[in-house]
């Protein structure tokens, strides 16, 4: 186990690119991060070597790939420290926020209630608008504080008997804020209700106990954990997803079809209609073992200072002017490194268009939170996120451009 | 840097407010939004036999936007319909097809040239010609 | 444009592959087709240097992603000789017939109608049965005919005033038949029903006239077409897509997102919720292009002689003992390279088994087709199914094989 | 070719059909489905004293499993359920985590050795123990 910033650096060959004359510093992690060796490899070999249909097949290639399709569901298993029977493949956070809306959703009745909070990414409120329309249910959302965190203490005036699911994010992908599931998961059981998490943000940072934590339902993409695209998971807890009704019919999730009547397969593969993304699912596996290959202590130490860094210099650029506003947790603690703020006069847009010109790859805009910016009113926040690849120097690099854009455009 | 589209003319432009604001009782008007971006504008026109008499704007929106929008608006005063609409389409053939961009009394929009490198921007500088025509489409006349 | 099936068969770099001994014979080209260099470097391109999340960055790499992402869709638009709008890109064939059966299937009414046929593939049954439980609509089935292909003239009998959509495989997976488009397009419309087909197994075969064929809707994957996993398109009719609600909720497929209402984004992404399948869909532009750039009455056949010796070697095989059955139409016309058979007395996972110690990929079972299997009164077949870049040594060395295991076997 | 998994002894136990055949008034029976491949497996049982008098089967399903019923049914007689359960336990052990297989009277099973290196497999030949634990399960003593 090491952690070696410009050794894991140079795993990662986009990294190399130049943009506009300069290095490229990649700042918008909480979009997509890239993928080193080990996971374009993984998928390299997998497509040149073992490419074939899974589940059914006995010649070679077949016995392979469905050996490395349900190898990789044991990987990820195995980082969350949960069952491979409870690690659904799905093509990414989204669709498993939609299986579960549909899945579970379905058996939900008129006036059961659903809770959301206003730091929510988009894939996570409008499953819920839509069954909201389906089906009746009442859709209610916590509040954001101050800091850009869910509202907890609001959390015992929504609970009824009546609540079915909590469905929160687990880090957010514009504040950084990390959920205390502990603080919240024993309340929503105790009225009955199941409670989901949104991972996508919290994945790229390290294994961790998922079935101790509390949630019953968690959702995550490959594509924000070094892995490939048009990948995620739905986990579950196996006596849930037992009973759980398919969502999507097709190939692979049945056990016999007739005209009349069709009988289901076991989970997981019940929940994995049609053909799943198979050397995706590879790649998201090796792209697990990255993750597990590094210090975690030292990643997160890394990741801990790049925010503080970040965080610090911003205070110093505003100079005082109350030009830049934190969108976000003042501090480090309980927060993952993504860094939201807006500039007084000045666009998302244009500053991510002149930091371009530096070569510092930011996201602005709403960032999939329209919710939230409405609570700020704002219409959009200049986001800097972070991943183990990131150094010292990308981080200068923002906050000189950034020098720069202000003066600009203010 | 990307400071080619930021060119002085332009962040000139994005910054003069003079046709910043709202016309009681306009001929036309309408607001149009940009899906992508949450960006905003109002377009309003005090029109007579089909020339503008004045126009202003409200932007909500980036400096690209903001700067067109005054480009558009300081310079239609005197112009008729067919002129305007002309200027919409040459600055958007500038930015999709490499075309010249306007001249003379527009030639404003030739300093959004560098834009045509920049795709996702595009629609920044297009949002107050769209306004622009939701407007004239609303009018009725 | 070429054809020489030598230099095809060099850019597919797993044809190189060796299996127990043998060369590979790659002959299950229906479960999923290999990918060449042109398809495999396109997404390694793509994943090393210009990897980002799409439609809403401003930065250089989702600048590129975003022109790389939507030329894809222009590729494809091409290919089918229809609008980039109506190109929704999905997770596969299976995802795309979901699709449909939630978004047009949730505007049918109890009692409204749906026409598939007994030669329908799992996917394309399975989701209108679980529509007929959520909606009570009536499903009906075309049979098939002696030949393996749909009985068209059992669809008089079952068009009615109620019927809301007939969705059909255009070609089998089984039997390889074609179906006639034109011969139902206009009775299907006539009464006021829209046409889906399942194109699966049509897409490896070359461009075509998609909006002048007839449907409405047509569905397919990539890896089906030289394409990676995990990836696969919707096309439908602009004016049917226009009036469509969408299916999943999430990012990018919005305008505007408040607590109460969520407006959604115009075609296609409307359709497209959450981050997509990026790099796969640059995949299923590279892939669509490669085979426009093979010349395609000369791939066809090159594909109908193997088909033919196929054929004619099976016949030969069984020497007039009625050992050997074949499951589709007799000849090369209106069919694809697909032959199932099954023979007397040997289980087909033997055959499949036997046969990968030549080297020789089939697949055995009843290729998500029970209906069919249940027709015939087989549990399932052997199944040989050809791409552009199988040879005459790959059918001689599956007939070698086959002789071989039917002595040991029967 | 695979032919290392068709080994003599396995062509002769698939295609020998002493004991395919229903068993009138079985002590225990049941029927289990592989829903991988569709095959299906029905194991008839006559039993005293947890004893086995008479052993069948009915297999609709590939050469391997019917070997394995074969197998199974040829040699149950006069041997305790446990014993009959230990056999399944050493194959399914033979073929996931290499063991050695059955010996003595279940020493047919052996034959199964190579069937380890295909894992897509490996249900063809645990199917008819499936139908006997589920025959045994559902017997109610
Ligand atoms: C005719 C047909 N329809 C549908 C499918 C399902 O495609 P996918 O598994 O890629 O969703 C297949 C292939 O498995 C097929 O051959
Ligand atoms: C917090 C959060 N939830 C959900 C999503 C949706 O993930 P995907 O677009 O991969 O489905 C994202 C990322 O876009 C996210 O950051």
């Amino acid at each position: 186990m090491s952690f070696d910033p410009a050794a894991i650096r140079a795993e990662f060959p986009i990294l190399q690119r130049e943009v506009r004359g300069h290095p490229l510093h990649y700042l918008d992690n909480a979009a997509t991060t890239q993928m080193p060796h080990a996971v374009l490899n993984a998928v390299h070999d997998h497509e040149t070597k073992h490419r074939a249909n899974v589940l059914r097949g006995v010649h070679t290639l077949a016995e392979e790939s469905t050996e490395a399709y349900e190898q990789a569901r044991g990987h990820v298993a195995r980082f969350l420290s949960a069952r491979s029977e409870e690690v659904i493949f799905t093509s990414g956070t989204t669709s498993a926020i939609n299986l579960v809306a549909h899945s579970l959703g379905n058996t939900f009745a008129e006036g059961d209630e659903v809770i959301v909070s206003d730091l929510e990414h988009h894939s996570n409120i409008v499953p819920w608008q839509m069954l909201r329309d389906r089906k009746g249910i009442v859709l209610k959302f916590l509040p954001v504080t101050n800091e850009g965190r869910i509202d907890l203490d609001a959390l015992d005036a929504l609970l009824t008997a009546r609540t079915r699911l909590v469905s929160l994010v687990h880090v957010s992908n514009v504040t950084g804020a990390e959920l205390d599931v502990r603080a919240v998961a024993e309340k929503i059981h105790a009225v009955g209700a199941k409670l989901m998490l949104d991972g996508a943000q919290r994945m790229a940072h390290g294994p961790f106990d998922l079935p101790t934590m509390g949630a019953d339902f968690y959702a995550f993409s490959g594509h924000k954990m070094y892995a490939p695209n048009g990948i995620g998971v739905l986990w579950a807890r196996q006596e849930i997803l037992e009973d759980l009704p398919p969502f999507q019919g097709g190939g692979e999730m049945i056990l016999a079809v007739t005209r009349e009547k069709t009988t289901f397969a076991a989970i997981p593969h019940r929940f994995e209609a049609g053909t799943p993304p198979i050397a995706q699912a590879v790649g998201l596996g090796a792209a697990v073992r990255w993750i597990e290959s590094l210090d975690q202590s030292r990643a997160e130490s890394h990741l801990k200072a790049l925010t503080g860094r970040t965080l610090d210099g911003l205070a110093t650029l505003d100079k005082g002017r109350g030009l830049i506003q934190m969108l976000g947790p003042s501090g480090t603690q309980a927060r993952m490194p993504v860094v939201s703020f807006s500039v007084n006069g000045a666009h998302p847009h244009d500053i991510c268009q002149m930091l371009d010109g530096f070569g510092v790859a930011l996201r602005g805009g709403h960032h999939c939170a329209q919710i939230l910016m409405d609570c700020f009113d704002l219409t959009g926040t200049t986001r800097a996120s972070l991943a183990v690849y990131n150094t010292t120097e990308d981080v200068d690099a923002l906050l000189t451009g950034l020098d720069q854009a202000i003066s600009r455009l203010t | 840097m990307a400071g080619d589209i930021y060119e002085d003319r332009i962040m000139i432009l994005s910054q003069d407010k003079t046709h910043a604001h709202r016309i009681e009782k306009p001929s036309a008007s309408a607001t149009v939004d940009n899906p992508l971006c949450g960006d905003r504008v109002t377009i309003d026109l005090r029109l007579e036999n089909n020339r503008v008499v004045e126009a202003s704007h409200h932007v909500r929106g980036c400096a690209l936007c903001a700067a067109s929008a005054t480009a558009l608006c300081a310079n239609a005063k005197d112009e008729d319909i067919a002129t305007l609409i002309a200027t919409g389409d040459q600055t958007t053939a500038m930015l999709k097809d490499g075309g010249a961009g306007p001249k003379g009394k527009f030639e404003d929009f030739a300093a959004f040239g560098p834009v045509a490198g920049y795709k996702s921007r595009h629609s920044c500088v297009l949002l107050p010609f769209d306004a622009l025509k939701k407007a004239l489409g609303a009018r009725g006349t």
